[in-house]
């Protein structure tokens, strides 16, 4: 199996116009990972599965990153001819409101058709190409993408007799929404559930 | 026929307590009212056989599966049924908005009176039959063949796409399974030369060296009685040929919309169903209300009757507990291409039976032609489909 | 939509058959019937629809519906500690707890660095093979149960897991929800008693797995209804990810125990069995030859388990900060690859936390398998695919 | 081939008949309400507050440090710290939990709250039959409700009860060389000082 370095060379020299990058990994655990540009995006993926060094023809897991200035998603990818793996790549979007999109590689590994469209759901990357870019998890029509860390829990108050803490405190703005009286503490709540 | 009179008088006593009964009215009412009392009977006794089958049909499943099944309501659970009962007739009645609410009511209540009247002709003992027609056999599965009028109507009227696709399933099934269930039973008809069940019953009630002449001890019989058992599966749709109903694919076939007592009435209807067609089946095959051996003749004939009954009732259950169900199209494939010409053969042989005289060369010949008609046409259909078991690699 | 027609033109040189199944066209007139198999059918576990387009009874189109138990375990989890997050992974699938676990663990561990003990690895692998076991027997009784078999296999099925749970539940004090695996080794050891008493329940295994195949492998009507039906072809199952039992009925050679050898599983004598058809027929008998394979491997693991402690002596409890960086830990779980993928940055909880579930991306190929088939047939694929929706839904 | 694969399914069928009436090994139901097993030493159901000796408040280990709360997956636990402190078993000035409350309608049973607690207060019972008629109050078990003496804990969980009992034991010879020690120190300088 080669090294990120090597895989980052081979590419550069089979898709001329590719932007890759490694992205560090401070952790032993896995390797550092390849940060690829979007746009070539697809083409690299084609190398790195029809490589016959690489091989790289299954795509285990692609899941979405929120960090603070863009959103991520990150593939891993295996080879079940040669048996090796794991090869990390990762794409960026510009941003995390406008410029969301993210070429989709569903069409070189079919197994990232319900994983895309989960980070659709849930990230709200958009995958252009992918060919039935539907929510996956929550219902057609929701808005907002729950797994992103500035996703606001809608108010939808559900009784809790030990109350505390944040709950605490959204169960005393629902009850000021909902009536005039406040609860104080988790006990005081108990004859209005 | 060495009966004391006391088993002659048990084997009669229903007869005979006819009689008595009868005998108060004025001789002009006399037959009207025999019959009534007959009908009654038969109305009665069914479905409390009904009950008791639901719950040994539980707890044999249960027990079969290793559980140990309905044993809360009374000593073993004897009067689940009862509490089934209850349950059903004060559940809400739904009737689907959409429904074609007066075919939707009438439909359970068809299928219930259809699959009644094929009691008419079954001789359930010696001298208890209700009406001994000439042509019984032919009433019987006219009788039987408007019991899939009632699916369709259950499966069309109550608009909903689970029922409609169970009542096509249910229609074309037993449509099919008629063939097959005629043709089986023609055999008989060939071999007794005459239509009427008593007739048939008589036929079959004599002994050599104690052993019975049932029809099933022939080869032709046996053959017929196997085919005949498969149709029965089929026509009364019990696993593995309860397709209509396939839960797992239909939720609950046509009857998907019913509730409460009219679901109770299909599921009546059903199981008084399977009690007929295996009273006809032990009426053709097994020798009816017969003994199994000749010194066994002191015990009432209906005592033989109804276990034989219940014997096919628990070989359905049993095959209930054990065996997957096949689609449909293997389904239909199987009653054409392999049930209906296995019956044409059994007709050849049995032809060949009656014509070939006594003798142990017509035994070996009928047996040889049904294992290799039975053999090949097994064996090509399943090299024809591709199917058989498979050894399997290891990876290093 | 030039964006797509930029992505046919790149991979024109290469058609691939596997990348949208097949578009059906009906035989003759008329319309459609659109039917939706789920959520309240009775072979869709209650929480799956499937909505079906019926030209007769054959499959026209099939589209999955998920999340009726959707959660977001993952936002659950990067809310709180690396251990608060054990328990809920019993939470996934809840057929196989263990195993849910032991990928969890597995894939802290990477990320901490952590040793576990030998006598930890041991026990680990004794329990996850039990797991296996149970789930392979309890997914076979499903598929019959779909099949129509009135829940009998399923039943003797349930009785063999009984005492399997038996064991769990004597262990780690709880049937299905066991929370056991703790980063560094296992939250209790195991009893000389415990030891004996699963070495009996080991031996009594192989007769049920006989009478499993007196009861269905050569029966008539299985083959007849499984043979054949919901073929999924190596390459596409490759492409698509699927992993597990039905990748190896397909017949590709890819078990994680072989591949990555994690835990201790490269000490084992163990064979992969594989199928040639990569039917619904060689999806139950790969199964059944796994369960056989999985005791093998069990009786090597209670031969030889040594005596020590079953907590590594560096792992803590309290007050776990991993260091900084990201671990993908996967095992080889009874429905597929089930991989945990942790980024942290430092802090007592993680910044992404990820399950890679294997049945969801199982039912990737549910639509290329059904289409053109009979109705009856899809619950029997979908049985065979052999999910469970706590970690479809997650 | 012809039939021969059902007729083995069959056998094998009225095997399993015949010998659930005859086999134990085959027939495991337990008929609940009349038969009971006896719950297995790890079993867990929900968690209890140990206390020592006879009266529940004054003996109750727990110290209201809030781990257990903090460290709750489901967050089903509610602990609000007294203002005064108390003397412990060991004898040393501690607070107390002036309110303890877990809702068991959402604990999950995981145990992590024994595990995370130093103090050995917090236990798992075995008591399994909990429903209640009252979906809200019924299911709020307040410190009093959890207060089981460590006799009970003895009884349901003897091995682990013992380990507990010993670690405790220690810990407390060890305190009480320590104030023994400091007490010594004390004099020591007492009387140094004197001198």
């Amino acid at each position: 199996m080669k090294t990120v370095e090597e895989i980052k060379s081979a590419i550069e020299a089979a898709v001329p116009e590719a932007a890759v990058e490694i992205a560090p990994n401070p952790n032993p655990a896995l390797p550092h990972s390849l940060r690829i540009a979007p746009e070539c995006a697809l083409a690299v993926a084609k190398f790195l599965r029809d490589d016959a060094e690489l091989k790289l023809d299954y795509l285990s897991n692609v899941t979405g990153v929120d960090w603070p200035e863009s959103l991520e998603a990150v593939y891993h990818l295996y080879s079940v001819e040669k048996k090796h793996g794991p090869v990390v790549i990762r794409m960026h979007t510009v941003n995390r409101t406008d410029q969301v999109e993210l070429p989709s590689l569903t069409p070189v590994w079919r197994s990232a058709e319900f994983q895309e469209r989960e980070i659709f759901d849930l990230y709200g990357i958009v995958f252009t190409g992918h060919p039935d870019l539907r929510r996956l998890l929550m219902w057609e029509g929701f808005k907002d993408h729950p797994m992103r860390r500035d996703y606001v829990e809608p108010d939808d108050f559900e009784y809790e007799p030990t109350a505390h803490d944040e709950v605490l405190k959204r169960t005393q703005t629902h009850q000021a929404m909902v009536t005039s009286e406040p609860i104080t503490s988790s006990k005081g709540s108990e004859g209005g559930a | 026929m060495s009966q004391t009179p006391f088993f002659e008088n048990l084997d009669q006593i229903f007869v005979l307590l006819q009689h008595w009964l009868v005998s108060f009215l004025p001789t002009s009412w006399q037959p009207a009212a025999g019959v009534l009392l007959s009908v009654a009977a038969i109305v009665c006794l069914f479905p409390a056989l009904f009950a008791l089958t639901t719950v040994f049909e539980r707890k044999g499943l249960a027990r079969i599966q290793n559980r140990l099944g309905p044993n809360r309501v009374g000593p073993f659970g004897i009067f689940q049924p009862i509490a089934d009962a209850i349950k059903s007739l004060t559940k809400e009645d739904i009737v689907p908005l959409s429904a074609d609410a007066a075919v939707h009511f009438l439909a359970p209540l068809l299928l219930v009176i259809t699959v009644f009247m094929g009691f008419a002709v079954l001789p359930m003992g010696r001298n208890m039959v209700l009406v001994d027609l000439d042509a019984g056999l032919l009433f019987y599965f006219a009788m039987g063949a408007s019991s899939e009028l009632a699916v369709f109507m259950a499966g069309w009227s109550s608009r909903n796409k689970y029922s409609l696709l169970g009542a096509m399933r249910a229609v074309a099934q037993m449509i099919s399974y008629e063939v097959p269930l005629l043709l089986s039973s023609v055999a008989v008809v060939m071999i007794t030369g005459s239509l009427s069940l008593t007739k048939i019953v008589e036929a079959q009630n004599q002994y050599t060296w104690g052993l019975p002449h049932w029809y099933i001890f022939t080869p032709w019989g046996f053959a017929g009685f196997v085919m005949y058992a498969i149709a029965t599966t089929a026509e009364t749709n019990r696993s593995p040929f309860d397709l209509p109903e396939g839960e797992s694919e239909l939720v609950a076939g046509y009857h998907t919309e019913y509730s409460g007592f009219k679901f109770a009435l299909f599921f009546l209807g059903e199981y008084v169903a399977m009690f007929s067609i295996s009273g006809l089946g032990t009426t053709l095959f097994l020798g009816g209300w017969s003994a199994p051996l000749s010194f066994l003749t002191w015990i009432p004939s209906w005592i033989w009757f109804f276990s034989k009954l219940m014997l096919s009732i628990f070989v359905f259950i049993w095959m209930r507990g054990t065996l997957p169900r096949l689609r449909q199209d293997q389904l239909m494939n199987f009653a054409w291409k392999f049930v209906l010409p296995m019956c044409l053969v059994n007709l050849l042989v049995a032809a060949l039976w009656r014509f070939m005289g006594d003798g142990w060369l017509r035994w070996v010949f009928c047996s040889a032609i049904l294992i290799a008609a039975y053999a090949g046409m097994g064996l090509g259909e399943m090299r024809r489909q591709r199917l058989g078991p498979r050894s399997y690699r290891y990876a290093e | 939509m030039s964006e797509m027609q930029s992505h046919s033109a790149i991979l024109a040189d290469k058609p691939e058959s596997w990348n949208r199944p097949a578009v059906m066209e009906p035989e003759g007139e008329g319309e459609l019937m659109e039917v939706a198999m789920g959520p309240h059918h009775p072979s869709t576990h209650g929480v799956f629809r499937m909505d079906v387009a019926l030209d007769g009874e054959r499959v026209m189109r099939l589209r999955p519906v998920f999340g009726y138990l959707h959660r977001n375990h993952e936002k659950i989890a990067e809310g709180q500690s690396y251990l608060a997050s054990m328990p809920y992974t019993d939470r996934l699938d809840y057929i196989c707890p263990i195993t849910n676990n032991w990928a969890y663990a597995l894939a802290v561990e990477k990320l901490a660095g952590q040793e576990v003990p030998e006598r930890a690895e041991y026990l680990r692998v004794i329990l996850g093979e039990l797991t296996r076991f149970q789930n392979h027997a309890s997914s076979i009784g499903f598929l019959t149960q779909e099949m129509g078999a009135m829940g009998t296999p399923l039943m003797y099925a349930f009785r063999e897991r009984e005492k399997i749970l038996d064991l769990f539940e004597e262990l780690t004090g709880a049937r299905m929800m066991v929370n056991y695996m703790r980063f560094g080794g296992c939250r209790v050891d195991a009893s000389p008693g415990w030891l004996e008493r699963t070495r009996k329940v080991v031996a009594g295994l192989a007769g049920f797995v006989d009478e499993f195949d007196r009861l269905l492998s050569t029966n008539e009507i299985l083959m007849a209804r499984t043979q054949g039906v919901g073929v999924l072809k190596a390459e596409l199952a490759v492409n698509a990810g699927v992993t597990g039992p039905m990748l190896r009925a397909s017949g590709v050679n890819y078990d994680i125990r072989k591949v990555d050898g994690y835990g201790i599983y490269n000490r084992f004598n163990f064979r992969v069995p594989l199928g040639d058809h990569g039917d619904v027929y060689d999806r139950y008998m790969i199964r059944m030859l796994e369960m056989r394979e999985s005791i093998g491997i069990l009786q090597q693991a209670l031969r030889e388990i040594p005596a020590g402690p079953v907590m590594s002596p560096t792992a803590k409890l309290r007050g776990f900060r991993p260091k900084r960086g990201e671990a993908y830990g996967r095992i080889e779980a009874p429905k597929g690859e089930l991989g945990f993928y942790l980024i942290s940055n430092g802090g007592p909880n993680p910044y992404r936390y990820r399950v890679r579930p294997p049945s969801l991306i199982n039912l990737t190929v549910l639509e290329d398998m059904c289409l053109g088939v009979n109705v009856a047939d899809v619950v029997l694929i979908f049985g065979s695919v052999d999910i469970v929706l706590g970690e479809v839904d997650r | 081939m012809l039939g021969e694969g059902i007729l083995k399914g069959m056998a094998e069928t009225a095997k399993n008949f015949f010998g659930s009436y005859f086999s134990a090994e085959r027939l495991t139901t337990v008929e609940y309400p009349e038969q009971r097993i006896a719950p297995y030493e790890a079993a867990r159901v929900f968690p209890f507050l140990v206390f020592d000796g006879s009266d529940w408040e004054a003996g109750m280990r727990c110290v209201a440090c809030q781990i257990c709360e903090k460290e709750c997956p489901p967050k089903c636990i509610f602990i609000e710290k007294s203002k005064d402190k108390k003397p412990d078993a060991l004898g040393k000035q501690q607070f107390y939990p002036a309110r303890f409350d877990i809702d068991i309608s959402v604990c999950m049973s995981c145990q992590i709250c024994v595990e995370v607690c130093p103090f050995e207060a917090i236990k798992m019972d075995t008591e399994y039959e909990l429903s209640t008629d009252n979906r809200f109050g019924g299911l709020l078990l307040d410190r009093r409700q959890l207060a089981k003496s460590n006799q009970y804990y003895h009884q349901i969980h003897p091995a682990e009860a013992d380990g507990v009992d010993a670690r405790l034991a220690a810990e407390k010879a060890k305190a009480d060389a320590k104030t023994k020690i400091t007490a010594e120190a004390k004099t020591a300088a007492i009387a140094g000082e004197g001198a």
